[in-house]
């Protein structure tokens, strides 16, 4: 039946779906900022995952595991560093070498340590609820009923966003990542800031790892933990043109299709109408949002944004249809219902790489001669 | 001053080139069993008797070296894949969806068609690696059209691929084998079964003959034909091969349609030679480890080769490793990221063996920006 | 006379294979503006970088004011009171000028956020100050060059500099901003700032400087004042030896038309209009030059004209054929040769071998196709002989091209061009940044060409070349071909004027 | 040399001296060799690989067996199963054990070839596969028929008496009428019976109660080791209104029971008694619908041993574990209950598995069980003493399966035929064979 519980489940299961998504993309936002290109996300999330959970068995403290975890996201993305900097391995070999070696690793140690002493876990994150806040209807249980890495999610997209755009330390990242030569002749030092940025960028890998096993899970299960978040997050990524609210609002996106694809395997709900409401909710809001931006950036030219708002309505029909014209009931088999987020994917990033701009000098050792 | 021009000494630096990069390989490998010994004998197992395990699972019994044999030829197929894709500027992580799709075409033209043996077999073949070149033609016109960056648009194609190939031999899929209670499909006809040469289990397929076939069609293709240019020259630069007259869009969608023909090819001959129908769990975990053989073989055909044995010795061989010594075959994972990372980066060894100062055109490299064309 | 604002003794550094600079001794007196005088490659990059610290000297020392100091980064040189303009500019494209401006020495306004309303109003003042007005607020890349380089030059000031190194600062510049920049110069060393003025061009030197240094190969080769010397006598000094700076060509005889375009209109990257409706022709055995200022559309034009780029109005013939919309190849096919302006961009594979850069154009033609299959043979004997008739200097036929000198790259490309049969030859900037041994075997070459009756369409940024290779020459400004004359009676001035967008008439000194 | 290479230098030299050092391998003798061949994915996953490695090992203690004696190969690739089996055989081990639903057809194929190894397999229904040319049906369909092999035993349990029990518990435990079951995949039928049986015992105890069940949508290498997806889909049950969560699917339902426990509702584990092992769930889980495959694997390994081993079904017992911390918390009326559904399962009075459902039916037919089958005597009489008389269909009996499909078939197809339905045929061939 869908009512108001369904929605208020849907989405705030769609924000549980999107925080390693946004950690990932974060992740790639840091390090390519400076100018590294990091394709070792999946890698660097499954070895703070794995020793994220062994932090937490050992130490007998959840937080000390999320605390092993980002250090070693840390020495993840430090290791990505060295090997681009002062190695100059090509960026894509590097994160690929992380990837493997992170599967190896991982799998080797988890059978000699957690199974062979079978170790089990200890539970995951407690769900914080903040007092008033989460009794507003619909909003409440969505954005603060929730687990603690999901809060730290949307509180570091914030930080990020304004340490980026607000502060020397984020117009320094961006210059070394745009014009590194610049950057040297102000007394920047380029390596330096790859490094710290690229360490940073591991950190926020880091912590996504540790939300798998130590909120999301509660156990590490070797070799298809991540299962491809990692790439997904570059996805989200490159469509939010390395920005991070943008990340934020496209891995939602992801989030939501992820969870309907779940939510409508259980089989009490009219799929199709489901489909058709929830998809319509997104282009209404979606669009109005977009239609807003636009019309507020460009206040001088009266040209009306039409296409946003012709995507907002469309969104509007498409929610009211199954009030108005009865909907079959259709039988879609799971396996199906688990496509969305990859189809769209593909159509995000056709869509929107043709006007993104990734940073100019990524990819490219810096030579001081 | 003047310079000698003749022809022989090109051909020499070429050769130096070319020895120094199979020592780096070598070089590699070593360092990287040597390590990875210490860490089996850091976790208590005893490396000797793991990599005596490892050598005789590969080679031991005449059973055994045809089982190394049959592993290693989707390697070769998957390496050359990517190897092409990489020659031509992408990089197609798309390889085990496109496998699995190649697999599958290969299944229906097997079971649907009824053709004389040898033709039949050919057929299926065909089927196959369209089936994969078509699947790897998405991604390939995506990135030509839009500039969509191929590493995101192949690893979506792949869960797409697995998906739907899952439902299709789910309960009341299509492919289902009729009144099965296994995911398994139907059955392809012997005439399109490929003949094998031994009667062990896994049999001796002449998919190996075809593997061999491929390999020098791809030095061919690449080296000695006009296209082959084309690609080379679109990969390394771009806008040089627009100056030149070259369809840059074109031999994009191209390059990602032989990658995907080879990779469908070598999902069909895994159908067609070794079960005979296509089931869950076979063939899986294909992609990731084809890249690191390209890499490992610097995308040169024969390069390829050499790097897929290894990977074929140590995936046979880890078995009766582990049966031997307890050890986790995990640690294969392992030695195979150490060779790509030291291959990757011969100046981290390269103190080591005072070898010479590696030379600019040593460095693998194939980083291309993310958004639309540079 | 007090102390000299900046000393240098024996300053020497070497490159491998190459000793850049040689024992240099060179003094700057406050207020003075010292023009720095030399050819492409004589070291003075190389010098200027080691004195703000982006290279360090192999020997030699630097005094300030009389105090020696150690200038291991640009920090060090900073804090010098050294500031630096350089050729290709050193601002971050996507962002605003305020914020390049500030980068390295941001204000903070609590703890940690960017105060960038306080920058804004400290460069507004300056700006003033010294007459560079630019709006601190528009991102780079949308200024125009000349306001990058005012920008470029408040960096440096904005960060207290007493010492300005100007690399070049006129070769983005038309005459008219050149001018400009003088004014600029003249009001800083009255406000007591010593300027060291980096530039290649022998009429700059004679107006703006105090006093020249001349370099060549690396050494120091002359010190005088613009009153001591001539033009003649620097350019002497310059190159060591009689330059020939007029080529000798007998005059053209123009024969039936090879290209024409009429009312061309192109865009640039950002959709902007880059071509406004340019006619030209050219006919068989004769050179025209368009000169003009970089960024007037000349890029674009070439790229269109050879099919590397999307036309949105008017027509273009080539040899009959409408080649308006047509691809590159086919543009190629019908007999069309192309130099191109950025060599390692579109004229080379730098990690080809020189055999396979030498047919990168013809591969898929015989002899080096034959039935679907590459001749390996064919292409490199075609390479030895090219190697040898145009005289590039490479180890093998096999080395990669990017192990060789710029000029023997120029080289590759011209050898590949020149050895088709062709009707038409374009050549963009064909020798920029090279020897000059390779600047005049260019030249004769292209002189060859168009007695042997080709038509070709010389684009290039050095007025001296334009004027000594050009039977015609057509000013490009903005997009429009404003005037187009025969290159016997053209002048300087007069071609300086029209590159600015000044019509004969309308001057009217 | 720096930091870096002189740190390489040193694990150079570690390893070189270790791996001189390496002991030889003991060879020696053992009364039985015992090689257990898993299905695709670990063996640890909690789950059937798991616990019939328990069952060797267990089987290893009472025989005196030492560590050499007995051993597991990971199967990577379907196609690998034939040949790990014969990688064991090679190396002298004489009883196989295979663990999965999905490994049937490969054991028994291997049983044929190797008469003189003894192969057991756990869930593996020993049947074979007989295709029929029904009267009027479009295509052969497929009739399984019980085909025990002499030195083949399949270990197999009727998990929806266990789910049945389970069902009775949550569904009388429930407050807001809403129960959720988190699921492996349903392509390896012992899940479905799980979730058939709880769905049945909940309705059975609670007409009205609403039962959510959602199965993984991956291929079981994928669908048994998922527990991000279990943990998700159980949180989302949870939004939705659901208090007790049963979770069966090795660690994807692990995920499930750690997520229900974390937001404080009861949860019910599966295949063994999950309060040993997942133990952050110990204050929540409530019971575990039981199968026991370690004291079933263990049994017939020492069957093997004093020889008394005998191919073809082997049923194990299937139930619930005990309550342990909700002792006290569960009433006593509510354990009466389950109590007595217990006799009356045992009595047959009751059917905890739908052969009719149309999603998960099949699952419930079990050749051992002759759940849902007509009876043979009857099925017979009715068809075959019409036009034959008895003594020549005794003669018959002994031709074997190939002879009597074909005579079955011409008869059906000659028009005024009898019209045999799948299920008469295999009770006949099923009768025939015995």
């Amino acid at each position: 039946m869908l009512d108001a519980n369904f929605f208020t489940a849907l989405l705030s299961l769609s924000l549980v779906k999107a925080t390693p998504l946004v950690l990932g993309a974060m992740s790639g936002i840091l390090c390519e900022r400076s100018g590294i290109i990091n394709i070792g996300i999946e890698g660097m999330m499954l070895m703070s995952a794995f020793a994220g959970f062994l932090g937490a068995v050992f130490s007998d403290s959840l937080w000390v595991g999320v605390l092993v975890g980002v250090l070693t996201g840390a020495v993840m993305g430090a290791f990505l560093a060295l090997l681009s900097i002062r190695y100059k391995v090509d960026q894509i070999i590097g994160g690929t070498v992380i990837n493997l070696l992170a599967v190896g690793i991982t799998s080797y140690f988890a059978v000699i340590i957690i199974d062979n002493q079978s170790l089990s876990g200890i539970g995951v994150l407690p769900i914080i609820q903040i007092p008033l806040l989460a009794d507003i209807p619909v909003i409440g249980p969505i954005l603060f009923r929730n687990q603690p890495i999901t809060f730290m999610m949307l509180i570091l997209v914030f930080v990020l966003h304004v340490a980026l755009f607000y502060t020397p330390w984020g117009l320094r990242t961006r210059a070394v990542g745009e014009h590194p030569r610049a950057a040297d002749t102000v007394g920047i030092r380029v390596n330096r800031m790859r490094y710290l940025d690229t360490t940073l960028g591991g950190m926020m890998a880091g912590l996504a790892g540790a939300f798998i096993t130590l909120e999301s899970v509660g156990s590490f299960e070797s070799g298809v933990m991540t299962n491809g978040r990692g790439f997904i997050a570059l996805a989200v990524m490159v469509s939010g043109n390395w920005r991070p609210i943008n990340a934020l609002i496209i891995a939602y996106i992801f989030g939501v299709s992820d969870a309907l694809g779940v939510r409508l395997q259980l089989g009490d709900v009219n799929q199709l109408a489901t489909l058709l409401i929830v998809a319509g909710l997104g282009m209404l809001i979606g669009g109005a949002l977009w239609a807003l931006t636009k019309y507020l950036g460009r206040r001088d030219e009266n040209k009306v944004p039409v296409t946003q708002i012709a995507l907002a309505v469309a969104g509007l029909v498409m929610v009211l249809a199954p009030a108005i014209v009865e909907i079959p009931e259709t039988n879609i088999p799971f396996q199906f219902l688990g496509l969305p987020p990859y189809i769209l994917t593909i159509i995000i990033v056709a869509g929107l790489v043709g006007n993104v701009r990734p940073p100019a000098a990524e990819g490219k050792v810096y030579e001081k001669q | 001053m003047t310079t000698e021009t003749d022809a022989s000494r090109g051909a020499e630096s070429k050769l130096g080139l070319f020895s120094r990069r199979v020592f780096i390989s070598i070089l590699s490998i070593v360092l990287s069993l040597v390590i990875g010994g210490a860490i089996i004998a850091l976790s208590g197992g005893d490396p000797i008797d793991g990599y005596l395990g490892l050598w005789r699972g590969a080679f031991g019994k005449e059973k055994a070296v045809v089982e190394t044999i049959v592993k290693t030829t989707p390697f070769i197929f998957a390496g050359l894949a990517v190897a092409v894709g990489f020659r031509g500027g992408l990089f197609n992580i798309g390889v085990e969806g496109q496998l699995f799709v190649g697999s599958i075409c290969a299944l229906i033209a097997g079971y649907a068609v009824e053709l004389p043996p040898g033709i039949h077999a050919a057929f299926a073949l065909l089927m196959g690696a369209l089936g994969g070149a078509v699947w790897a033609a998405i991604p390939g016109y995506l990135k030509a059209r839009t500039g969509a960056h191929e590493v995101i648009t192949t690893i979506m194609t792949n869960y797409i691929a697995l998906r739907v190939i899952n439902w299709s031999i789910s309960q009341n899929g299509p492919l289902r084998l009729p009144g099965s209670a296994l995911p398994e499909t139907r059955r392809v006809l012997d005439s399109a079964r490929l003949p094998s040469l031994t009667d062990t289990t896994p049999p001796l397929h002449i998919g190996v003959v075809i593997v061999i076939v491929a390999v020098f069609f791809v030095y061919w293709l690449l080296w000695r034909t006009p296209l082959g240019f084309e690609i080379r020259t679109v990969g390394l630069n771009p806008s040089a091969a627009r100056y030149a007259g070259i369809k840059v869009e074109r031999t994009i969608v191209l390059t990602m349609v032989i990658s995907g023909a080879l990779a469908g090819l070598g999902g069909a001959v895994q159908v067609l030679g070794l079960l005979g129908y296509f089931t869950t769990g076979f063939n899986v975990g294909l992609g990731f480890d084809s890249i690191a053989v390209a890499m490992l073989g610097s995308n040169h055909p024969f390069g390829v080769a050499a790097g897929a044995l290894l990977f074929g010795v140590m995936d046979a061989g880890m078995k009766t490793m582990q049966l031997r010594t307890q050890v986790p075959r995990d640690i294969v994972v392992i030695i195979q990221g150490l060779i790509l990372l030291f291959v990757a980066a011969p100046l981290l060894i390269q103190p080591l063996f005072r070898l010479r100062q590696v030379g600019e055109g040593e460095q693998v490299s194939i980083s291309a920006t993310w958004g639309g064309e540079g | 006379m007090d102390e000299p604002v900046l000393r240098v003794r024996g300053i020497t550094k070497r490159f491998p294979g190459v000793l850049a600079n040689d024992h240099i001794d060179l003094e700057l007196r406050r207020g003075e503006v010292l023009a720095m005088l030399g050819e492409n490659g004589a070291g003075k990059s190389t010098l200027m970088n080691i004195i703000y610290g982006l290279y360090t000297q192999d020997e030699g020392e630097i005094y300030i004011n009389g105090r020696q100091v150690e200038i291991r980064n640009p920090e060090d040189a900073i804090r010098c009171g050294i500031g630096m303009v350089h050729q290709h500019f050193m601002l971050v494209p996507v962002l605003t000028v305020a914020e390049n401006l500030m980068l390295g020495m941001e204000h903070v306004r609590g703890y940690f956020f960017l105060d960038k309303e306080r920058t804004i109003r400290e460069i507004e003042a300056l700006s003033k100050q010294y007459g560079l007005e630019v709006d601190p607020r528009a991102t780079v890349e949308d200024l125009p060059v000349g306001a990058q380089q005012r920008a470029e030059i408040i960096k440096v000031l904005y960060r207290g500099a007493e010492i300005l190194i100007l690399d070049e600062p006129t070769a983005v510049l038309t005459p008219q901003e050149a001018d400009d920049l003088f004014m600029v110069v003249r009001s800083l060393t009255e406000q007591g700032k010593s300027i060291i003025f980096i530039t290649h061009k022998l009429r700059e030197v004679m107006e703006i400087a105090d006093r020249i240094v001349v370099l060549r190969g690396g050494k120091l080769v002359g010190t005088t004042t613009p009153a001591e010397t001539s033009r003649a006598e620097l350019a002497n000094m310059m190159v060591g030896r009689e330059v020939l700076l007029q080529v000798e060509k007998e005059p053209a005889a123009p024969g039936e038309m090879v290209l024409a375009v009429r009312d061309l209109r192109v865009l640039d990257d950002r959709e902007h209009p880059a071509v406004n409706g340019v006619t030209l022709e050219v006919r068989a055995g004769e050179v025209l030059g368009v000169a003009g200022v970089q960024g007037n559309g000349q890029r674009e034009l070439v790229e269109a004209l050879t099919g590397l780029r999307k036309v949105t109005g008017g027509q273009v013939q080539l040899l009959g054929h409408d080649t308006t919309h047509a691809a590159p190849r086919q543009v190629i096919e019908i007999g069309t040769a192309h130099v191109p302006e950025d060599r390692h961009k579109h004229g080379l594979v730098l990690a080809y071998p020189v055999e396979d850069d030498l047919v990168l154009c013809t591969y898929y033609l015989p002899p080096f196709t034959r039935s679907f299959n590459l001749q390996p043979y064919a292409i490199e004997t075609n390479a030895v002989n090219l190697v040898d008739a145009f005289d590039i200097r490479t180890p093998t036929v096999a080395t990669p091209a990017s192990s060789l000198s710029g000029g023997n790259q120029q080289k590759v490309i011209v050898a590949r061009e020149f050895s088709r049969n062709v009707k038409l030859l374009i050549a963009a900037q064909p020798t920029r940044g090279i020897d000059v041994g390779s600047i005049e075997f260019i030249h004769k070459n292209i002189i060859a060409q168009r007695d042997a009756g080709v038509a070709v369409l010389l684009v290039s940024a050095e007025l001296d070349e334009i004027m000594a290779l050009s039977d015609r020459i057509a000013v490009i400004y903005k997009g429009e071909i404003i005037d187009t004359v025969p290159a016997e009676t053209a002048t300087r001035e007069q071609l300086g004027l029209l590159m600015a967008g000044v019509h004969e008439a309308e001057a009217g000194d | 040399m720096n930091r870096v290479h002189r740190l390489f230098a040193c694990t150079l030299l570690l390893a070189l001296v270790l791996t001189l050092g390496g002991p030889a391998l003991a060879q020696d003798e053992c009364t039985v060799k015992i090689g257990l061949v898993t299905d695709v994915g670990r063996l640890n996953d909690q789950s059937f690989n798991e616990s019939a490695w328990k069952g060797i090992q267990a089987a290893a203690e009472q025989l005196g067996l030492g560590e050499e004696c007995y051993n597991y190969i990971e199967t990577q690739d379907t196609a690998d199963y034939i040949p790990n089996i014969e990688l064991f055989i090679d190396e002298g081990y004489n009883v196989i054990i295979t663990s999965g639903y999905l490994m049937t057809s490969a054991t028994r194929e291997a049983g044929l070839l190797y008469p003189d190894v003894y192969f057991i397999g756990t869930d593996q229904d020993q049947t074979t596969t007989v295709m029929v040319q029904l009267a009027g049906a479009a295509e052969e369909t497929a009739v399984f028929v019980y085909d025990p092999i002499p030195n083949v035993a399949g270990l197999v349990f009727d998990e929806s008496v266990a789910g049945f029990l389970a069902g009775a518990l949550a569904g009388q435990m429930t407050e807001s009428n809403v129960i959720a079951g988190v699921y492996g995949t349903d392509i390896v039928p012992p899940v479905p019976r799980f979730g058939m049986g709880y769905e049945q015992g909940a309705k059975y105890v609670n007409p009205d109660v609403e039962v959510k069940a959602a199965y993984h949508p991956g291929t079981p290498d994928v669908a048994f080791v998922d527990a991000q997806w279990g943990s998700e889909t159980a949180q989302t049950m949870l939004n939705e209104g659901a208090d007790v969560i049963f979770a069966a699917g090795g660690t994807t339902g692990n995920g499930g029971l750690i997520a229900g426990c974390t937001a404080g509702y009861p949860v019910i584990g599966v295949d063994f008694d999950q309060y040993y092992t997942v133990t952050e769930v110990q204050s929540c889980i409530i019971t575990s619908a039981t199968k026991d495959l370690v004291n079933g694997v263990r049994d017939l390994i020492l069957a093997v041993a004093d020889d008394t081993f005998v191919g073809g079904n082997v049923f194990g017992p299937a139930g619930l574990a005990p309550f342990h911390d909700w002792e006290e918390k569960i009433p006593d009326e509510v354990k009466a209950k389950v109590e007595e559904i217990k006799g009356m399962i045992a009595a047959g009075e009751i059917e905890t598995c739908p052969v009719d459902d149309e999603k998960y039916g099949a699952a419930c037919i079990m050749s051992g069980l002759g759940r849902g089958l007509p009876d043979a005597a009857m099925v017979m009489s009715d068809y075959c003493s019409a036009c034959h008389d008895a003594e020549r269909i005794e003669t018959n009996v002994a031709q074997g399966l190939d002879w009597w499909t074909t005579t079955l078939e011409t008869m059906m197809s000659q028009d005024g035929g009898p019209e045999l339905t799948a299920d008469d045929v295999k009770v006949i061939l099923q009768y025939v064979h015995q």
